[in-house]
């Protein structure tokens, strides 16, 4: 099957770009952040940290039909690409805007590849349910049959742990093993046997939690879950790693505006080799997981077959990307960008989060070697 | 990743490209050709490829899109095919490759209608081979440093000066000379002329590099009499045409379909992967190492990233600003060329030591040979070092480090 | 390495030492300290550390080899060996660590006797926690732009500015200041004073890092009064003094037994050793991936080559002048520290997002915070890109870059 | 046991070093060196490389009593420590001087292992004579039983390849297998039954050989060979460190002062923090395997127990650095460094085969993980 030269970024991928970058720059998410995390920052004295949702702005996210956007038309969504997805992904990645979004969208792709059982739960989505997956045990394992939950007579009991944005999702889909087989199950979060631990995470935008399961009822959406999830692993990581690529974008600009305006030693800092060069390293590094990310999202939409390793290599450049980027960054902004006050460690922490999220650099690249 | 679909004629001409080349394929060499044009250095294999560049001429695989008038096929829209039908099969470069890829663009921009007719049918047949003059000892990076000087002396130009790093020296009919008309004025002062390297002025001498070819030279111009026909452009105008042709170097350059090596950087690491599967130390394969393995799959990851970008460069809202990737390609390809050729070295092992000729040598000793040629890509045509100064002043604005 | 034999009162006294240390090892506190004595911020922390340094300095492990006169033991060559005893027993570092690692040091070289009998035994004993005015807002890596002024009226200076990144204080009672007695003259202008913290015209507001610890502050100056006898040294000589005492820094601060931190880089890269054999990920440890391995080594191979190093700085004909490696310690310490912790992120995978105070983080949380520590130590006290501008003008002899 | 601070570096080592320097100073190798290999440049015609070998320079360094230097009192040598022959390894390193100094060094270790069975051997090295090893088979592994000959009524069968310096010894060191067991045995290089084939190496400085064994007839002077060649390696693995230390050194000070002297756009290029700034690094590359090395040396001499793991990190840093300052020192150079003409090419080309020798850096850590 052909994939199209342009990654079939046409007229209305331009559009959802301009609006979705606008509606983000109009949100000042930060602004928001710091007044709700503010007095929070002390790490020694308790145990948990505020997580930060502006619940209004999901309500326009939903309006604007970004939650219906990945959702087929057979469940009542617009059933877009999933290039037109990663638009999305990279505005709030550029914005760092804590948004249970990327999370609803990775779930979009897990309830996609269920098929039909799953119809109700995306209608949901549509609506503007907020969604996050409960996959991964206690030791981080992100393999599709990972889970350590067990299911009897369709009740769920056991622990997920990592499950992203869970203060802000109605709803779960959850990994869990009959008699050893993985099959994916949903239930509200508010579930009656279910209780949500938050994590005291060192990102700030986003929020996680262990989630244990006491015997909860829940809808079997997949009886070979490993499959489904497999199936939607590739959309799931590219998604991760286009909120990079606009993450590190922002890092990477912010970083050369400074190095224009700071001056050292009579000059502007940015005509120090030490200092400009790195900041062209970080945008090849930014420029090569953008457009593995683009390649990725439209082998997953027109060259199946492709998905999986144009995947990995989004991923496994993404975590190189992030690390080498918040690590720049701070560096270069020298002590101001290591404040509380500066957004660059915002960025810096979004980044270090997403670095491991669903698999590190090496681990990507040693399953990408498996398709060479 | 496969491609979108041909017209019908371009399906065609693509038909013919491939089943010329299938039965026209030339034979090997008795010694193993250079990497690139550029390093060509022996009688015998500048007559086998000579003979070879003259026949694809012939049948419409260069200049397939330049006006019949000079001496070109007169298609539009098929010299890209022919190009890439050429890199698949794997056939020797073209060797006349400043000629097709330098002089042919900058005369059909700059040239008057005489140097046209006059230069480029035999640019395109490789009876004329032709060299670039650009450099200068202790120039470096700063090409517009140049000191050779033009003086007028009536109807002609009196050069004189010497010039370096000029590939295809020692059997160019003609050059692409850049010399100074205005010891003033540093970028306006420089005036662009084609020089007559038989004119007696012209003294050749080898340059042997770091591998032992010698396909670089240093040129002496003493008292070089240049008619002032032979100016390209205005006088003062050289720089300004020579930044027009090296900056659309790869793309014009297509146009006329200059090939200068053989192999896409996939081929490369493709050919790695088998040698790494292929090679065995200590009781595994290099491949069987998970962290040789996950070097190779770093570049790898690098070298579809840039196969990738040159796709997304063509999208005007996911490209970051028309030159931000173009301004990259020379930087990221020489350099993960080079990784990528340091990482062979390492995979070979003891081997890596055994030359070209050797008879025990890997895949005929090209990874030692490759990997020092790396360094032709990360110090020529504007170092790594200032690449980054350009991308950094240009495409993000900072301040200039001169 | 094991080390070469003590003599019979050295051994004696690291026997002594090592049981005091044993016997007087204090409790653990009710949360985490910090992991450094730089990012002290809370009250709690604050009288813990006090008590403990007090007790530290009765019992002869700091000031050791002082003359009793100033509050010092009056041994000679056993600070060392107490410095050692303290570092291996892994117990709490001491407070006090600019006062100990730079007032001391600057005061027995540059003090008058008065100020060294006030000064040194409240240093000593953290009765007198110090701070340090040096970096300024704005002036970053360029120390020596420093804009603080200290203007000459009668017998006092009249001091107008302010300082950043000044560890320590809001505990501190007294600061090193250095302010500008010349504009004219950028290094001979700047005159060196002890502060007194506690004068009205003195506000410190805390600064918050990304860690979200407290331990920096800004400190603004207005109108404080400091009278003449506390300038240390001459008028001018303030550049001088700060140099000679920073350039020294860990050698002569070991002098007076500072420790700022308790962890040694070994005790680090064989804890994350351990954590990477203990932490299990998709089936496997991640001690047992080679390519993570791989980096482990990397990073101890680099920490024993940093051991090795300091021992090879002590022998003429190995160390390549006497400043050379000397220079090389904080970029090396701070870089391949910031490398091991970036490192211990990726072997954590998920549970890298697990901070300080969370029930599950591993090892209490320390790699998340001690990897954002990293960059006091490539940014501050000159930036790594500072260091390599010195290392090259200075040790290589390379042109200035400024 | 203890080590000594100061690696058992004293007087008789400083002199010793003050003179290997001033020796390779007076000989020029490298113009010797030219002499002997020009107008052999061209890489595509020829099957065969002339080596060079300055037997007077040898004859003067016997007479110094270097060849003598690491061999047993008990075998008539002076039996200086290792440490000691470091600083030899470390000079002709720093002069890429083209002798066979470091492989009869090698080799003088490995027999010194095979204890009394090959004292005569070690006496023929005091008198003068060169030798090499020849332990590795064609696919270059170069674990202590990895030979692929076979001895048979003490007569060998059988081809060693990637023997260095082949072309200047006078004798062999061989690993060859009776029934599995893997044994060492010493024979002229002129026997009969004993061919070469030189190879055509990239190095210009050293030569290599494949020596095939039909039917040789030579001595066993060690039944556990493999013992004998473990306890030996950190010793050959140190050397061949010393020596990268040494010439990466040069190609260190060399870039400084050429970056110190070379200008560009009206500054010497030293002044640019991207030559500045990687120069730099060369040495702290340098530095540290040179550290590593005295550590390796001083451990093999005094604390056995840590040899292995100290010459294990001596060898993986030195062959990182190898290939970082010959990459460096050719670039930064620009178009000069990358002529035939210029001895920064000579001593590239020596690293690069150092890198290689007897393991890279990834191997070598490997190793060295074991040991943690």
């Amino acid at each position: 099957m052909a994939q199209p030269k342009d990654f079939g970024f046409g007229e209305e991928q331009v559009m959802l770009q301009e609006a979705a970058r606008r509606f983000c720059d109009d949100k000042q998410p930060l602004t928001a952040l710091r007044q709700a995390t503010a007095g929070s920052e002390d790490p020694y004295h308790g145990k948990d940290r505020p997580g930060h949702f502006d619940a209004a702005a999901w309500q326009e996210m939903v309006e604007l039909g970004w939650t219906a956007l990945a959702v087929p038309e057979s469940a009542g969504g617009v059933g877009m690409s999933l290039v037109t997805a990663v638009i999305l992904a990279e505005e709030i990645g550029r914005a760092a805007m804590p948004t249970p979004l990327t999370s609803t969208l990775q779930t979009t792709y897990v309830l996609k590849a269920a098929g039909s059982p799953a119809n109700n739960w995306l209608a949901r989505i549509v609506e503007g349910q907020a969604a996050s997956l409960a996959i991964q045990p206690h030791d981080g394992s992100h393999l599709p049959d990972s889970t350590t939950i067990v299911v009897k007579d369709g009740r769920l009991s056991g622990t997920a742990s990592f499950v992203q944005d869970v203060q802000k999702t109605d709803f779960l889909v959850v990994a869990a093993k009959e008699s050893g087989q993985t099959k994916l199950y949903a239930l509200n979060t508010a579930t009656e046997g279910v209780s949500v631990q938050f994590d005291k995470i060192v990102d700030l935008t986003r929020d996680q939690g262990r989630v244990t399961f006491d015997g909860a009822a829940a809808e079997c959406i997949a009886e070979d879950g490993a499959k489904v999830l497999a199936a939607a692993m590739p959309a799931i990581l590219t998604l991760i790693a286009a909120d990079v690529a606009g993450g590190c974008e922002w890092l990477m600009q912010a970083t050369a505006e400074y190095a224009s305006v700071r001056t050292q030693f009579d000059r502007p800092i940015g005509f120090f080799q030490a200092v400009k060069h790195p900041i062209v390293n970080m945008m090849i590094a930014a420029d090569e997981t953008r457009s593995l990310v683009y390649n990725a999202a439209c082998a997953y939409d027109t060259e199946p077959e492709k998905a999986a390793l144009a995947a990995h290599l989004a991923k496994s450049s993404a975590a190189d990307t992030a690390e080498f980027c918040a690590n720049r960054s701070t560096q270069l902004h020298g002590g101001i960008g290591f404040t509380w006050e500066h957004d660059v460690q915002i960025y810096h922490k979004r980044q270090l989060h997403s670095k491991q999220l669903y698999g590190d650099a090496v681990w990507h690249r040693e399953q990408a070697a498996s398709y060479l | 990743m496969s491609i979108s679909k041909d017209s019908k004629e371009q399906s065609e001409f693509r038909e013919y490209c491939r089943s010329w080349l299938e039965e026209n394929r030339p034979p090997p060499t008795e010694f193993p050709l250079p990497q690139a044009a550029y390093e060509v250095m022996t009688e015998d294999h500048r007559s086998y490829l000579v003979d070879w560049q003259a026949r694809c001429y012939e049948a419409g695989l260069i200049a397939t899109d330049v006006d019949k008038e000079y001496g070109g096929h007169g298609h539009d829209g098929f010299q890209i095919i022919a190009s890439n039908e050429v890199r698949k099969a794997g056939v020797p470069y073209f060797i006349n490759w400043i000629g097709l890829g330098m002089a042919a663009p900058t005369l059909l921009i700059h040239g008057t209608e005489e140097q046209k007719q006059q230069f480029l049918p035999p640019i395109f047949s490789a009876e004329d081979i032709w060299c670039q003059g650009f450099s200068e000892p202790g120039a470096g990076s700063d090409l517009a440093s140049l000191q050779t000087s033009a003086v007028k002396d009536g109807d002609n130009w009196l050069i004189n000066g010497s010039k370096v790093w000029t590939s295809l020296g020692h059997f160019a009919r003609w050059m692409l000379l850049l010399a100074r008309t205005d010891k003033q004025d540093k970028y306006n002062g420089i005036t662009y002329f084609l020089c007559p390297m038989e004119h007696p002025g012209v003294t050749v001498k080898p340059i042997h590099k770091m591998t032992g070819e010698s396909g670089f030279n240093e040129v002496f111009l003493e008292d070089v009499t240049i008619p002032d026909d032979l100016r390209v452009d205005a006088i003062g105008a050289g720089w300004k045409v020579a930044m027009s042709t090296l900056t659309v170097e790869r793309g014009a350059a297509q146009g006329v379909g200059a090939i200068a090596s053989s192999e896409s950087p996939f081929a490369a690491i493709e050919q790695l992967i088998e040698t790494a599967k292929t090679t065995t130390r200590n009781g595994r394969t290099l491949w069987e190492d998970p962290t040789i393995r996950d070097r190779i799959l770093k570049v790898y990851e690098r070298t579809e990233a840039s196969t990738q970008s040159a796709r997304r460069a063509r999208i005007n809202a996911l490209n970051g600003g028309a030159m931000r990737i173009p301004l990259q390609g020379k930087l990221n390809g020489s350099e993960i060329g080079q990784e990528m050729h340091q990482l062979a070295m390492t995979i070979l092992g003891p081997a890596a030591s055994l030359y070209i000729g050797d008879t025990n040598a890997v895949d005929n000793g090209r990874w030692a040979l490759g990997y020092m040629n790396t360094y032709t890509g990360t110090i020529s045509g504007g170092s790594s070092e200032i690449q980054r100064n350009i991308l950094g002043e240009r495409v993000l604005g900072m301040p200039k480090t001169k």
